[in-house]
């Protein structure tokens, strides 16, 4: 696979289709990385395998812009997972990346591991082996037995006594530093200016106090409703260990119960959530 | 606290307000300490100061004015509606209680400048913190040459101060132009951008200084145009803007490079811009 | 109504639909596709001779299902404008067909005993009849509906049959006037050949054949044995189309022994269609093949067509799985010998039509499945004996049969002494220098237009695609026949041509209610013992009573056959098949809505038994049956055909139900008397009527309602509850009688359901269409409920009568006549006032994500060129949709900020 | 050389407790998570400095804390004054009151070493920061030595020891039964009196194991790469996210609001409040008519770099960086400030 991708990687370079191929490489202390390569002499630096967890997506929305007004924007190819084929089609449902400026190298993925070389989580409950899109497939599938997701984690924090399960989460979130790691590395978070940090907010300071993070961290999973394609991107990158995914979880969950099954990313249909709105109807069926 | 905490802002109240152009308006604040009254009324040309609406926030502004010995040291500062905070002084009713802190940063030096000619250009907004440098040098008239005004806005109603004009026009050994971007209805005066009316007035560099203020682009080619006439970049003075927090070198927001528009600023010589490790731009 | 159609100012656009609206009040732009009438309106008188010999009836809408129509018809006697119209859908066979055959046509045609006009309506398409009727490998059955009841038509005998039975006396033809000057050269006088021949002959061009054969007809005559093919019946096609004035030059081969070449074509002729067909055998490649008791089936096959004397052994081996295989083991077979055919995949990969595979066994031929042969043995020069290797199958391969791999060690030997090989064919192009070649060694053409790079000539049939069916042959010689017309026309190749027609899977058709099974008709064959000594015709056709039966159960997916009968009966020449749907653009400046509503469909309350009694009907359905042009006309009667004794009529059925519609349907009450005083005044039966509360307000109702009292009948308040068929068909009515307060019930002969109103089911997307709201019954929202009872919040867009709600007749007309005075007075003024109240986007907040233009109900937000969005101030409400779906505060209604709204929030707080 | 038993020290540091605020390291969250994490701050506990109640809550056994001391000087939010309404209806600001004294126990050599970057900016030019300045002086820094140089730490490339004195009062070392105890400065002399300690002789002071040492870039290195496209290619992989801002001991970026709370009873403070900000935000520097010099990403990334090393010993006469190697182990996207000072090490000064 490793080679299939470093041979598609030269050959696009080669032909000037794309300006950038953006895989995962080992760096220097032996940590996978992402990896930006311009030059066909260093797709050598490829490399794909069971560490590479990280969703290159979210590069993409930074690149789809032009770097001057007026220029043209540059073509890039990227390495991506069926995870990240996800959080892709949203962002090409939602008008952040222009479909024919990106080049999609899906990977089979083998599902990804832990430092430990156990099976992350998240892995063990997706059902999908090949990317829902892409323009060349690296790999072959392999025959990995697993089972659609069935949110026992967010059914365990769902199941515990209102009064513990405040306290889980003030207790979680009282580590936040507001840091917006979470937020930068998630693929479907690109506003140009955060509703968190907007100066003339109305809604949330810039306080690092739990409220503050609380607010922060619920209008986060509320923008993510019915886009989060739960990629675990927010809860690998937070230096405070906070159970990011598990509030978005919670969300896609309730989603996909209350919208027939709806995954964010699986279909080019905008998220129903911006599309469905009967609000009188709800309201009734509340009193 | 037994030493002056820095963060802290003076209370003052607005004691007047007049519009000077489309969403400017000048503000003028008296402190309430006569102590601190006092300690205020040193502040030079170029010079800025913190405006806080108390409860909304804080936002550093250069001085519209120079201390006025018969009035008083009232504060004028001309603040155009863009953000938060200005939004909130708009909406301020006169007496309110305001906070400054100040004076901050570095001043125009206009001792140094005595006996030379001088050239002001100021676009749009930047046209206040310049008119404190007009103020100086008509009060002190004799002290200096030749004074030419060059005034800029994208449009008839972004002028600030029109109606100094003719005081201004009017002293000795001064003359003023105004131009506009692009031509307005009921517009007669001069039109096209700043640096073309600056090519045909074309003041001479001898024995001269311009100094500048303006949007980042416009100081970049109004910079551009002066050395084209001659002026060497140890006669061009400017003053830069910065998003900042402190105003003494503390928030760490400012910086160009190693320079701190706050500290080492916000009046630089455009041979020190030129040495900027990074653009302002 | 008839005033409207006459008016001089109304355009009345009848059969057709909005498919889109932009714009805003005063510059709407609306597109409409007119879909296709069949019927010219300027012609069409509405005599309706046309529909006395249409052969396709299905149920009337008009008459809610209680009588037919045809497929060409005239929606209701009143109807405007007064034309008729033609129901033509896509059918499967037809358009699996690659020849597209109107199958459907040809069958209703049978079905109606007019075989001499299906022979002619078939003969429109092809001249290969008989020949088709015969050989074809049919995929039209494969796709055929029927099959979704037990099995598919025997569409393919049925076309043998009505050739047999009207050619034999059909006139011969006469020849064709011609009406162009060009000439056409056809090189190849097989089924592509002569069809591209046929059909520009008729188009009145000159055509010349080139047949290398001294027969003409190409693998049909050649290839195909006569067990299969009589050689009178190819031989009577193959005249018909000379009769037209095709002149055939056999024994004439281009490019070779002394033949003309194909630049002498090219010369002497304006357009040169190549169809020289696959005749050359594929080789083994294996040792002993040269030897003399190795033959081609090909080769073995022309020799027999043609009469020569072939001789074969007593134990033959035939190589292949194909139809020449088949055909050369069931031919050797009736030559006397033992036949075995070895094929290297299973049964399931043979390429032949499985059931030619079935007759070659019934007869006695062995098969080898997965088994190749690797060498022949001889002795003294004669084959002796074949060795073979055992295959097993692996990964599936270009074509999607999975690819026989050998087994190592498995080799076996059979005994034979004639091996017949007939692993493929492909062309031989030698001959034709100039042409471009594929890799398969067959001609490059394009598959839509039959061109070749080689300018004015085309290419097709099997030369092209490699060894096909005869009806692809077929297909292709039509094809290239419109190419050639068009070139030679100088039109276009591509425009207006459709290559690709509807996949069967993707044609939705309803199989109609009451569809019974009836089994499919085979053929009679001839007796095993009989076909093994013979190449006698082993199929015998249908008899008339049998495919008179077989086209019975053609479902007339397409309602129109396009049997065509209807053309020839319209005296004003006003019926055109070939219409096609077209877009009309109007720009407008307001909008009248007028949708309707729908009829509740009483079988969502199983309750009411509705459609388990014929005497079950819906208040429509009793209005239909009391019309004097319905069914019984106008007669009162049960299914039965008698006069009932005892009528029930149930109110608010789907009205004033939480199950069903909680709104009331308003004219329930009213028509329902009408219903009971009719029952009563026409037959003197005995009405109860079941109702909850009789709402009868307005002019001259209660008057009314106190008349029908008079009349007798028997008023229960409760809502009816139950109706049970009983045994006997008599329906028993349950209710409560509320005044009662107990259980009452009766028995009687019908039971009118009083169904409300509700939205139509297409309201959401009609709603899309015109920015309209809906309220919570589903009909469209007016902007007011009170005062602004006609506009919607689409400015400019207007509601009229039952699509806004359920309204009676009067009621409606006052409607629509405040939406017409709204749309004038708004017409009149000539300008129309916004609100400030609009959305506002800024710009470096706006990421571009496109949810506020989803979520914006009067599409008045768009995304510009630099992918943020803009509104559009005249289509803006002010609703705040968009600014509540902005995930970045990046759109604010104006005069609504969050800063104000806080603001006020504050206030009301202090 | 002066020793304290573990025994003798625990009793101390419970006693200290009572008096005064204690801040010591100590393992926050919940101690199942996911072992196997690639984040490894995902994988367990975390340690932070934090006030204990006393030295049972302190955690011995760690690398280094999650965010460094710079929490207790320069906390992520501090309200500078409140503004209250005062009887004539004139606003009233009402500075925020001094700390009490405290003790910071366990600080790394390397986060005081930090605190000494803090020092020259707050501190070393006027006019001072008095919220820095108070909570400087009311704490002492008790250091405890690090046996050995972690993985990704650093300190001994720009300057420091993992068991250096220079920036604490008072340093422990831990040897075997106790620590060796190195009272540094008067502050530190004066708590150590009532630390009962022991003093013996020939205490043999165990060598911390070292990571290898590299070069730094020279000033003139600096200076000639900052217009490279060396910038951009770093860049490309950075999230700007921030993390490396905040677990950094020599940030001191912060932003300035002025906030109002309701508070639930329905009284309402104003107060102007300052916390944490970070120069990889992508808005940091944008300026009143929406001009940002640093729009781009890898500008902003320079900037950081630049900070530590260029600007901050200009401006302000301190090293910039401490090498606690916090931002290596926590940036997501392995940008390696080691990796790249000695890839600018390397170049050749143009």
């Amino acid at each position: 696979m490793i080679e299939d991708i470093r041979a598609l990687a030269r050959e696009l370079l080669e032909k000037g289709a794309v300006e950038c191929v953006i895989g995962y490489e080992v760096g220097p202390t032996g940590r996978v990385r992402p990896a930006f390569v311009y030059e066909p002499g260093e797709v050598e630096r490829l490399i794909f395998d069971g560490r590479c967890d990280q969703n290159l997506v979210t590069y993409l929305t930074r690149r789809n812009k032009p770097r001057k007004k007026g220029e043209e924007v540059p073509t890039t190819a990227v390495v991506v997972k069926p995870c990240d084929a996800r959080s892709l089609r949203v962002l090409l449902n939602e008008h952040q990346v222009q479909r024919d400026k990106v080049y999609i190298i899906g990977v089979a993925c083998p599902g990804m591991q832990n430092a430990d070389g156990t099976p992350e989580l998240r892995c063990t409950r997706c059902d999908q082996r090949v990317p829902l899109l892409y323009d060349a497939l690296c790999g072959e599938p392999p025959e990995v037995p697993t089972v659609r997701d069935a949110y026992e984690d967010v059914q365990q924090i769902e199941a515990l006594p209102l009064e513990e399960r405040l306290a889980y989460w003030l207790g979680e979130l009282d580590r936040c530093i507001r840091c917006y790691a979470c937020r930068q590395a998630c693929p479907t978070c690109f506003c140009s200016v955060c509703e968190a940090e907007r100066d003339d907010s109305l809604w949330v300071g810039i306080a690092d106090r739990i409220p503050e993070k609380a607010f922060f961290h619920i209008i986060r999973a509320f923008h993510q409703a019915g886009r989060c394609t739960e990629c675990n991107a927010c809860e690998a990158v937070c230096p405070m260990g906070i159970p990011l995914s598990l509030i978005n979880r919670k969300i896609a969950k309730d989603v996909a119960q209350m919208m027939g099954g709806y995954r964010a990313g699986e279909s080019d249909e905008p998220t129903p959530l911006v599309t469905m709105l009967t609000g009188e109807e709800a309201i009734d069926e509340i009193h | 606290m037994s030493e002056v905490n820095p963060m802290r802002p003076y209370l003052g109240t607005l004691v007047g307000t007049k519009p000077l152009a489309t969403g400017i308006r000048l503000f003028q604040v008296e402190l309430n300490d006569p102590e601190e009254r006092e300690k205020f009324s040193v502040w030079r040309p170029g010079q800025f100061l913190f405006f806080s609406v108390l409860g909304v926030g804080e936002a550093p502004f250069g001085f519209a004015n120079i201390p006025d010995p018969q009035r008083g040291p009232v504060i004028e500062v001309a603040i155009n509606k863009v953000g938060h905070v200005t939004r909130a002084i708009h909406a301020l009713p006169l007496g309110a209680t305001v906070g400054i802190r100040g004076p901050l940063g570095n001043y125009f030096p206009l001792e140094e400048l005595k006996g030379q000619n001088i050239v002001v250009l100021g676009g749009g907004i930047g046209g206040a913190p310049l008119r404190p440098v007009i103020q100086y040098i008509l009060r002190h008239r004799d002290d200096y040459g030749h004074l030419t005004i060059i005034w800029a806005a994208r449009s008839p109603d972004l002028l600030v101060f029109t109606d100094e004009y003719d005081e201004w026009r009017s002293a000795p050994d001064t003359e003023m132009h105004v131009t506009i971007d692009r031509p307005a209805e009921g517009w007669t005066g001069n039109v096209g951008l700043i640096t073309e009316i600056l090519e045909k007035v074309a003041p001479s560099p001898e024995n001269a200084t311009a100094i500048t203020c303006g949007p980042p682009i416009m100081i970049y080619f109004v910079g551009k145009t002066l050395g084209k006439l001659g002026f060497s970049e140890d006669q061009m003075l400017t003053t830069l803007e910065a998003r900042m927090h402190c105003g003494i070198g503390k928030c760490g927001r400012c910086n160009l490079g190693e320079k701190l528009v706050c500290k080492d600023g916000p009046v630089f010589w455009q041979s020190e811009i030129s040495t900027f490790l990074e653009s302002f731009l | 109504m008839m005033d409207a159609g006459r008016h001089p100012n109304i355009e009345l656009l009848s059969y057709s639909e909005v498919v889109d609206v932009q714009g805003y009040v005063g510059n709407f732009q609306v597109r409409v596709k007119k879909k296709p009438r069949y019927i010219d309106l300027e012609k069409c008188t509405g005599c309706g001779e046309c529909v006395k010999e249409c052969p396709v009836e299905v149920d009337s809408e008009f008459e809610v299902g209680l009588t037919k129509r045809k497929a060409i018809y005239r929606p209701f006697a009143q109807a405007i404008p007064p034309a008729f119209v033609i129901d033509k859908r896509p059918s499967p066979c037809k358009s699996t067909c690659p020849a597209h055959i109107p199958v459907q046509g040809y069958i209703a045609l049978i079905g109606q005993g007019k075989y001499d006009k299906a022979l002619a309506l078939i003969r429109e398409t092809t001249a290969f009849v008989g020949t088709l009727g015969r050989v074809c490998h049919h995929p039209c059955e494969l796709e055929c509906k029927r099959k979704d009841v037990e099995a598919p038509l025997a569409i393919c005998a049925l076309k043998r049959f009505a050739y047999d039975v009207a050619a034999p006396t059909a006139p011969p033809p006469a020849p064709v006037e011609r009406v162009y000057g060009e000439k056409v050269a056809v090189v190849g006088a097989g089924p592509a050949g002569l069809s591209a021949a046929y059909d520009l002959v008729r188009m009145g061009y000159g055509v010349t054949v080139y047949e290398a054969l001294p027969v003409a007809g190409g693998m049909l005559a050649v290839g195909i044995p006569a067990y299969r093919l009589p050689k009178d019946v190819l031989q009577q096609e193959i005249d018909y189309i000379k009769a037209l004035g095709v002149e055939i030059k056999l024994n004439t081969p281009i490019g070779r022994d002394g033949g003309p070449t194909l630049e002498d074509l090219r010369r002497d002729y304006d357009a040169v269609f190549l169809a020289v067909g696959a005749h050359r055998s594929r080789q083994l490649n294996i040792p002993g093949e040269d030897l003399p008791g190795v033959i081609h089936s090909t080769d073995f096959l022309r020799a027999l067509n043609l009469g020569q004397e072939v001789k074969i052994g007593q134990r033959v081996a035939v190589i292949g799985g194909g139809n020449a295989a088949i055909d050369a083991a069931r031919s050797a077979l009736r030559l006397g010998s033992q036949v075995t055919i070895v094929y290297r995949r299973s049964r399931a990969e043979m390429p032949a039509i499985p059931a030619e595979v079935d007759a070659a066994e019934e007869e006695g031929i062995a098969f080898h499945f997965l088994a190749t042969p690797v060498r022949i043995l001889s002795k003294d020069g004669r084959v002796t004996a074949m060795e073979c290797i055992r295959m097993e199958l692996g990964e599936p391969d270009e074509s999607g049969r999975r690819r026989p791999i050998p087994v190592p060690g498995s080799e076996f030997t059979i005994e034979v002494d004639t091996v017949i090989v007939s692993i493929g064919q492909q062309p031989d192009l030698a001959p034709l220098a100039g042409v471009e070649v594929t890799g398969w060694g067959t001609l490059t053409a394009d598959p839509d237009t039959m061109a070749t790079p080689v300018e004015g000539v085309f290419a097709g049939g099997d030369a092209v695609t490699g060894p096909a069916s005869a009806v692809w042959a077929v297909a292709a010689g039509k094809r290239a026949a419109e190419s050639i017309h068009r070139y030679l026309r100088g039109l276009d190749l591509h425009q207006g041509r459709v290559f690709e027609w509807p996949k069967a899977a993707d044609i939705q058709v309803e199989i109609p209610a009451g569809t019974e099974k009836a089994a499919r008709r085979e053929m009679a064959a001839l007796p095993i013992a009989e076909r093994k000594s013979t190449f006698k015709e082993v199929e015998l056709g249908f008899t008339e009573e049998e495919a008179r039966a077989e086209a019975a159960r053609c479902l007339s997916c397409a309602v129109c056959s396009e049997c065509l009968e209807c053309v020839s009966l319209c005296e004003a020449k006003a019926i055109d098949h070939n219409m096609r749907e077209e877009f009309v653009d109007l720009e407008v400046g307001t909008i009248i809505v007028a949708t309707g509503f729908a009829d509740f469909d009483p079988t969502r309350l199983p309750q009411y038994s509705y459609g388990r009694s014929p005497n079950i009907l819906t208040g429509m359905e009793f209005e239909r049956l009391t019309s004097a042009g319905g069914p019984t006309g106008g007669e009162i009667l049960t299914a039965e055909g008698k006069v009932p004794e005892r009528v029930a009529i149930i109110h608010c059925v789907g009205s004033r139900d939480v199950n069903a519609n909680r709104h009331c349907s308003r004219v329930c009450c009213m028509y329902a008397l009408k219903h009971a005083h009719l029952v009563r005044d026409m037959t003197g039966a005995e009405v109860y009527e079941f109702y909850m509360d009789m709402r009868t307000f307005g002019k001259g109702y209660e008057e009314f309602y106190e008349r029908v009292q008079e009349d007798g009948v028997i008023f229960v308040r409760g809502r009816g509850t139950e109706v049970r068929v009983r045994d006997d068909g008599k329906l028993v009515v349950r209710a409560e009688d509320t005044n009662l307060g107990r259980p009452v019930s009766a028995t009687v002969d019908m039971v009118i359901l009083g169904t409300g109103m509700e939205a139509r089911p297409d309201a959401d997307q009609v709603a899309r269409l015109f920015g309209l709201g809906r309220t919570e019954d589903g009909f469209f929202a007016e902007a007011h409920p009170k005062l602004r009872p006609v506009e919607t919040n689409t400015e400019g867009v207007f509601l009229a009568g039952t699509c806004q709600g359920p309204r009676d007749v009067p009621d409606t007309v006052a409607h629509a006549s405040a939406a017409a005075a709204q749309a004038l007075a708004l017409m009149s003024k000539g300008v129309v006032t916004i609100s400030p109240t609009v959305s506002h986007v800024l710009t470096r907040f706006c990421t571009g994500c496109g949810k506020c233009v989803l979520a914006c109900p009067y599409n008045a937000i768009t995304l510009n060129s630099d992918g943020k969005a803009e509104v559009n101030a005249a289509l803006c409400k002010g609703c705040g949709t968009c600014a509540a779906a902005c995930p970045s505060d990046a759109i604010v209604p104006l005069h609504f900020t969050d800063d104000q709204l806080v603001a006020q929030i504050v206030g009301v707080l202090q | 050389m002066k020793f304290i038993e573990i025994r003798a020290l625990h009793e101390w540091l419970d006693r200290l407790a009572q008096e005064m605020t204690l801040i010591a390291p100590t393992a926050v969250g919940p101690q199942e998570k996911a072992p196997g994490s690639r984040n490894p701050a995902a994988q367990g506990q975390q340690v932070f400095y934090r006030q204990v109640e006393g030295a049972a809550q302190i955690a011995w056994d760690f690398t280094r804390t999650a965010l460094s001391a710079r929490e207790h000087f320069m906390p992520k939010t501090e309200t500078l004054f409140t503004i209250e309404t005062g009887p004539d209806g004139k606003a009233v600001l009402h500075e925020t009151k001094l700390e009490q004294p405290r003790v910071f126990f366990g600080i790394r050599p390397c986060d005081a070493r930090g605190l000494r970057v803090l020092d020259a900016v707050m501190l070393g030019q006027e006019p001072a920061d008095v919220y820095y300045a108070q909570r400087r002086e009311n704490t002492t820094l008790v250091g405890l030595a690090c046996p050995q140089m972690w993985e990704d730490c650093f300190c001994n490339s720009v300057g420091g020891a993992p068991d250096a004195a220079d920036d604490v009062d008072i340093l422990l070392i831990q040897v075997e039964g106790g620590f060796a105890v190195q009272v540094v400065t008067e502050k530190g002399e004066r708590l150590a009196t009532g630390m009962g300690l022991q003093e013996v002789e020939g205490l043999e002071l165990p060598q911390p194991k070292l990571n290898e040492q590299f070069a730094l870039p020279t000033q003139q290195q600096w200076l000639a790469s900052f217009n490279d496209v060396y910038w951009q290619r770093v860049g490309d992989r950075c999230l700007s996210c921030r993390i490396c801002s905040y677990v950094c001991p020599t940030c001191r970026c912060f932003d300035v609001r002025d906030e109002t709370v309701v508070t639930p009873q329905g009284e309402r403070i104003v107060r102007r409040v300052r916390a944490w900000d970070s120069c990889q935000g992508v808005n940091y520097r944008v300026q009143a008519g929406g001009a940002n010099p640093r729009a781009n990403l890898e500008q902003r990334l320079r900037n950081r770099f630049y900070c530590k090393y260029y600007y901050v010993p200009i401006d302000y006469a301190a090293d910039g960086c401490v090498g606690c190697g916090r931002c290596v182990t926590a940036c997501p996207v392995n940008i390696d400030i080691r990796e790249v000072l000695q890839d600018l090490a390397r170049r050749e000064p143009a």
